[in-house]
């Protein structure tokens, strides 16, 4: 962590109005969230549906006003920025969006598509048609797509009209939400390889948005683990991965299937499902649903451990091999 | 909506292809043909008679269908033939001329509902929606009380009926693809509100509007008619399908053809705009089935 | 459910207010003024003067709109030019008559419709589908007068099947009913196309769903899933359609009184147009404005009712 | 004794463009009391081969050629429209993908759980209680009070669980499960996939379970069925299949799952090509423009090679040595 983070995210909130008249209330999509993404880097945030990562991707990407905290960008703060003076700072970060081809305008030809951040940011003096060829050649699209429509591309080539359009005016981060959904496991290799060589090659810092651990453990340099608007854990993939020290951490990588059928499945199973955020748990976001609950964890918010990188919000952080206190209990 | 990038190709095939798609369909030909004639008779009506449409003759009056008068006459003894033709003008002129009015103010209106902040939505909408609380014919009724029966009066009537629903499609459409994920791509890479309405949204939701407009025409041609039969449209001596079949309707137990010779064009327009609309709508988008 | 019903019932009210306004904004700015309009061209000065004076048109727009608008929720809708009879009073005695005359055209509409609907939809592809289909867009196309007219015409003046005039012998319900079967008919004959049209596609849209696809790999029988589980679904939309289907109606009213000759808001509309008498003629429309959004709430509360997914999103 | 016994089924569609031949030459089984994986990518004829076993084929869909055999006695593909109603539900029952759309919105959960045992004698209580104990054996709280509730009043997890119990409550001889769980997140899809492994235990039925997740398949199926663009490639065991994969197209999409690579890998493998149109499929190997080991006898249709007895591949170099694993 030597050089200058190029994203740093401080204390953050996302907070959504509530109810209608006479009780208007707000909940927390993300509940104060703080990490930093440095260049060449890749980022990955994990995490099940309603856990906030998406909403956290689009404050970062300047789409969803932030309650507060601070989100600074290449030495900028940008969430104070109104939406002219955030343009500038949109052709050094650029966002990919879940839907491979529900992200392309439908009536535009790939070859408008790719092209469109040159005509919004008024780029002069180049020649559309050859930057559109440069870009698809690329993304190892054939040339001749600039004709199709997106409903005539299948989810592998939409995806990567996607990342031509992302790259088109050399960011220097590229928010990527849900990369491979949608996609066959023989086109997501392709899709995420595209994206690793085109940041080796043009020193790109990324941030990855999936819930998709496989993939986060072979494209990752670190990983932080969303519950309820919150990270629960955040480190250096292999970390994270080795030695989950958070309950919720822990279970999401046990309840990974994997495709061996020896696998003996060493399972921490949670009981419950997440809690509504309209009815946020008070103490630890967790405790509803963690095996290894003790009573302050219901009363008592979770302080964060700093150590080496790493940071757990966790009263008690697991020691390697945790097992769940049940499984101790009962019979063998 | 292609730029710059890449040009589409053969342009002659692309007129083309739709209408031979429509020519497929036994409704859609009937249709177009239904459609083509009334627009025949209309622009060439100078052409088809020598009577003119006004013109009264008391010695000829109340003559039934023949070589003569080949629709027969009405009470004034003026050329029935020569009214129908003259009032399709009429018909068709209120109508196009209304709902391209129509449509281009509602389209506007939509956008800015649609696309604009919340509270100028709520204002929009509740302002469309009180317009549409007053049955048509009612609020036409009242307007051209004051206003004094006129082709204009019909059609402000119209316009004022036909906009809130052309705007409440466009807003709606417009609020679902303002959350779609190209749209928030767009915002992404910084494209301003005005590029975002003209390159993502605008293209997307004029072509279903359109195909709803065009099966509006009836309604409008009906409109006219009714304002016209109530002898509240056109002024008299100007013929009118409508003032036609009043001049039927008045005599109907005596002399039936006069109100066939008003009523038969009309429903002669009126279903070959719809089957056209139809065939149109479900050649081209056939999500708007049942709407 | 009740609070539902709170909601539905003051946008209701908001909605005729901003009407009434809009309704004023008209008569405030087009040209053309309510008192000479009554008076007719030959009046003098003096008596428009007068009758200015009377209407309260003297007075500040503002303080006109306020006194329209308390007047009109109060029921007082001002009184009649020439024999000062309250316009409430006057639109009330013949507002049964229209309304006998709507739900005439409902019940074709419903009793025709949705059985025609669900048959094409169910026979989707078949001749009866096509033919199903191209008899509702013919009658959805052609004008309700016309058809008023021609089904004058055919029935009462050549066939002599029904009666071609009047709203038939007070207390006589018979001769009332037979004389409503015509005029019913022409306000009813385009809604039976509408209807059939839309319970069709949303049968067809209901009956691709995934939980109809469900209900079939259960082996359900095929009359228990079109009619419990994809007819409950699919007359949703046909309810919402038939409210606005009534603010049509009522334009069709006026037509079907004029041909036929009968009573109601639309020959009262019609007439006092003829007979510039103003106050009836913003009454009448304020009035079935009001009878249209009230008939439109009772529209939406039975969609509530039907569906349990509004009842709770409330 | 064998459930159902798929043999040389084609399926075709016709459409503007012409016929698409969307399922071609599948044969299989499922045997009694067994849970069987059909994994395949999109475009792999999954959905047409369950709607061809529940009958449900769309209008343009037709069967070609080869049959369907249930339980040794129903051929599917020519039952009467009433004998397949009577099959469905009781005997051959289906847990649709999408947890949100499987149940009907307007109908209360009690009232469609009773409405299936339409053909059952037991009076309106034993019905009820029935669906209760089915409620309660797929582990919704408070079983009762849930069955006058709406499908919208569930959280989507209950909802594919509910589903399950609706599926399971007539003890069919065969539940198809259609990507139960692709919807669910992963702590809940690994819950669900226990859930069903314990009740198909329970009740002792056969299970033909779709999934395009290799990782789901492994841990819950005992045989695997491979199909690629509406063939079926490979079968065998499931330890048969992951642990020695003889076709091309099986051990690519292997490789691919980043979830078998235990080594930290920048650079995941992947099948390059597209899925051939299946209107114009190519004489001979469906998967030969996308094969590593492609060969010039490729252009004719490869035969079903037997690695061992039920493990079969439909390739030429299906019983050759391989670079990955295998016999070197």
């Amino acid at each position: 962590m030597s050089t200058d983070p190029i994203l740093k995210v401080e204390d953050v909130q996302v907070s959504f109005p509530t109810g209608g008249l006479g009780r208007r209330s707000s909940i927390l999509g993300v509940a104060g969230v703080s990490f930093e993404v440095h260049p060449g880097e890749t980022f990955a945030l994990v995490g099940e549906s309603g856990s906030g990562k998406t909403t956290l991707a689009r404050a970062v990407n300047g789409l969803q006003p932030i309650s507060e905290g601070a989100i600074t960008f290449e030495g900028q703060r940008i969430d104070t920025l109104d939406r002219r003076s955030m343009k500038p700072v949109r052709r050094r970060m650029s966002m990919m969006f879940q839907d491979p081809v529900g992200s392309l305008s439908p009536r535009m030809t790939v070859g408008d598509l790719v092209t469109e951040p040159f005509r919004i940011h008024g780029v002069e003096g180049r020649n559309l048609r050859e930057e559109a060829a440069r870009l698809l050649t690329l993304v190892g699209l054939p040339v001749d797509f600039v004709g199709r429509f997106p409903h005539q591309l299948s989810g592998g080539q939409a995806r990567r009209v996607g990342v031509a359009r992302a790259i088109a005016l050399d960011p220097a981060l590229i928010i990527a939400d849900e990369p491979t959904a949608g996609l066959d496991v023989s086109v997501q290799g392709e899709v995420l390889n595209l994206l690793n060589d085109l940041r080796e090659r043009l020193g790109l810092a990324m941030m990855i948005i999936t819930h998709n651990l496989h993939v986060v453990h072979h494209v990752a340099d670190r990983t932080a683990v969303m519950y309820l608007g919150r990270f629960m854990e955040a480190g250096n993939t292999e970390d994270v991965f080795g030695a989950p020290q958070h309950p919720y951490s822990a279970a999401l990588l046990s309840a990974n299937p994997e495709p061996d059928p020896d696998k003996v499945h060493d399972r921490i199973t949670l009981p419950a499902e997440v809690p509504s955020l309209l009815a946020r748990p008070r103490g630890c976001e967790f405790h509803t649903r963690c095996p290894w609950v003790r009573d302050n964890c219901r009363s008592e918010p979770p302080v964060r451990h700093h150590e080496n990188g790493r940071t757990v919000a966790c009263h008690f952080p697991l020691e390697p091999g945790a097992r769940p206190p049940v499984a101790e209990t009962s019979p063998a | 909506m292609s730029e710059v990038v890449s040009n589409p190709p053969g342009r002659v095939a692309e007129i083309w292809r739709p209408i031979r798609k429509i020519l497929r369909e036994p409704l859609g030909a009937l249709g177009l043909f239904l459609v083509l004639l009334v627009i025949f008779g209309a622009v060439f009506a100078d052409f088809l008679t020598s009577y003119d449409p006004t013109r009264i003759n008391p010695r000829a009056r109340f003559q039934g269908p023949g070589a003569e008068h080949l629709l027969g006459t009405d009470q004034l003894g003026r050329d029935l033939f020569a009214r129908v033709l003259h009032g399709g003008r009429i018909a068709l002129y209120v109508a196009l001329v209304s709902t391209a009015v129509s449509l281009a103010i509602g389209i506007v209106l939509g956008l800015i509902a649609g696309y604009g902040p919340r509270w100028l939505d709520n204002l929009m909408i509740l302002l469309f929606d009180a317009m549409k609380s007053f049955p048509t014919v009612m609020l036409a009724l009242a307007l051209v009380t004051l206003m004094g029966p006129s082709l204009t009066a019909v059609m402000v009537v119209v316009i004022l009926v036909t906009v809130p629903g052309y705007a409440r499609i466009i807003r709606t459409q417009t609020i679902a693809l303002k959350s779609s994920e190209y749209v928030t791509a767009a915002q992404s890479m910084g494209a301003s509100s005005a590029r975002i309405l003209r390159v993502h949204i605008l293209p997307n939701v004029i072509g279903p509007l359109v195909i709803l407009a065009s099966m509006d025409i009836p309604v409008v041609i009906g409109i006219e008619a009714g304002m016209s039969f109530l002898g509240l449209g056109v002024r008299p001596p100007t013929p009118s399908w409508g003032s036609i079949l009043n001049d039927g309707f008045t005599g109907i137990r005596d002399s039936a053809w006069i109100a066939i010779a008003g009523g038969v064009p009309i429903i002669i327009t009126t279903l070959g705009f719809t089957f056209l609309g139809e065939t149109l709508r479900d050649v081209f988008d056939p999500r708007l089935k049942g709407r | 459910m009740l609070t539902y019903f709170v909601k539905r019932l003051g946008l209701a009210a908001v909605i005729v207010s901003v009407a009434m306004f809009l309704l004023f904004c008209m008569i405030y700015l087009i040209p053309g003024d309510p008192a000479s309009v009554a008076l007719g061209p030959r009046a003098t000065e003096e008596m428009r003067a007068a009758l200015r004076e009377k209407m309260g048109l003297n007075q500040p727009v503002i303080l006109q709109f306020w006194n329209f608008y308390v007047g009109a929720w109060t029921g007082d809708l001002g009184e009649e030019v020439l024999s000062g009879r309250p316009v409430m009073t006057v639109v009330l005695e013949q507002l049964p008559f229209t309304l006998a005359l709507i739900a005439g055209g409902i019940t074709w509409s419903v009793a025709l419709g949705i059985p025609l609907g669900c048959w094409a939809a169910v026979s989707r592809g078949s001749t009866a589908d096509r033919i199903v289909g191209i008899l509702s867009v013919a009658v959805i196309a052609v004008p309700s007068f016309v058809i008023a007219i021609y089904a004058l015409l055919i029935f009462a003046v050549q066939l002599r099947w029904l009666p071609a005039i009047g709203a038939g012998e007070p207390g006589n319900l018979g001769d009332q009913l037979t004389h409503l079967i015509l005029p019913s008919l022409a306000v009813g004959l385009g809604w039976v196309g509408y209807i059939a049209r839309m319970v069709r596609a949303s049968m067809l849209e209901v009956l691709e769903a995934s939980h109809i696809r469900t209900a079939r790999a259960f082996g359900l029988p095929d009359r228990m899933i079109t009619y419990r589980y994809a007819l409950s679904i699919a007359i949703l939309p046909t309810v919402t359609l038939l409210g606005v289907g009534i603010g049509q109606m009522l334009s069709s009213a006026v037509f079907a009184e004029i041909v036929f000759a009968r009573p109601g808001v639309g020959k009262l509309v019609y007439d006092a147009i003829l007979t510039r008498n103003f106050p009836v003629v913003t009454g009448t429309v304020l009035v079935t404005t009001v009878l249209f959004v009230l008939l439109n709430l009772v529209a939406d509360l039975i969609i509530g009712a039907l569906d349990p997914r509004v009842r709770s999103s409330f | 004794m064998t459930t159902l016994a798929i043999n040389n089924l084609n399926v075709t569609f016709s459409t503007e463009a012409g016929p698409l031949h969307a399922l071609k030459n599948v044969t299989f089984d499922i045997p009694e009391n067994r849970i069987v994986g059909i994994v395949g990518e999109s475009g792999c004829g999954k959905s047409t081969l369950i709607n061809a076993i529940l009958g449900l084929l769309a209008d343009n869909g037709t069967v070609d050629d080869g049959s369907i055999l249930f339980e040794g006695a129903d051929e599917l593909t020519t039952l009467s429209a009433s004998r397949m109603r009577d099959l469905r539900g009781p005997r051959i029952s289906t847990v649709f993908q999408d947890p949100m759309g499987a149940l009907n919105p307007v109908i209360s959960v009690g009232r469609q759980m009773i409405n299936i045992q339409y053909r059952s004698d037991l009076s309106k209580e034993e019905k009820t209680q029935r669906a209760i104990d089915m409620l309660e054996l797929v582990r919704i709280p408070d079983a009762r009070a849930a069955l006058g509730r709406y499908p919208h009043q569930f959280s989507g997890g209950m909802k594919q669980r509910i589903a399950i119990a609706m599926a399971l409550m007539m003890e069919p001889a065969l539940l198809i499960a259609d990507e139960p769980t692709t919807a669910l997140d992963a702590t809940l899809e690994v819950t669900t996939i226990e859930l069903l492994k314990d009740l198909q235990q329970e009740i002792g039925c056969s299970v033909m379970f779709i999934s395009h997740h290799l990782g789901v398949i492994a841990e819950l199926c005992d045989d695997v069925v491979v199909m690629y663009a509406g063939e079926v490639v490979e079968r065998g065991t499931t330890r048969q299949i992951f642990q020695n994969p003889r076709h091309p197209y099986t051990a690519r999409l292997l490789e691919c799952d980043p979830a078998r690579q235990s080594e930290r890998t920048r650079h995941l493998p992947t099948i390059p090509g597209e899925i051939p149109d299946l209107r114009a499929r190519p004489p001979g190997c469906i998967f030969a423009n996308r094969c590593h080991r492609v060969q010039p006898a490729c252009t004719a249709p490869p035969p079903d090679a037997v690695i061992v007895d039920g493990h079969i591949a439909r390739c030429f170099v299906a019983n050759e040595p391989t670079e990955v694993g295998g016999i070197a």
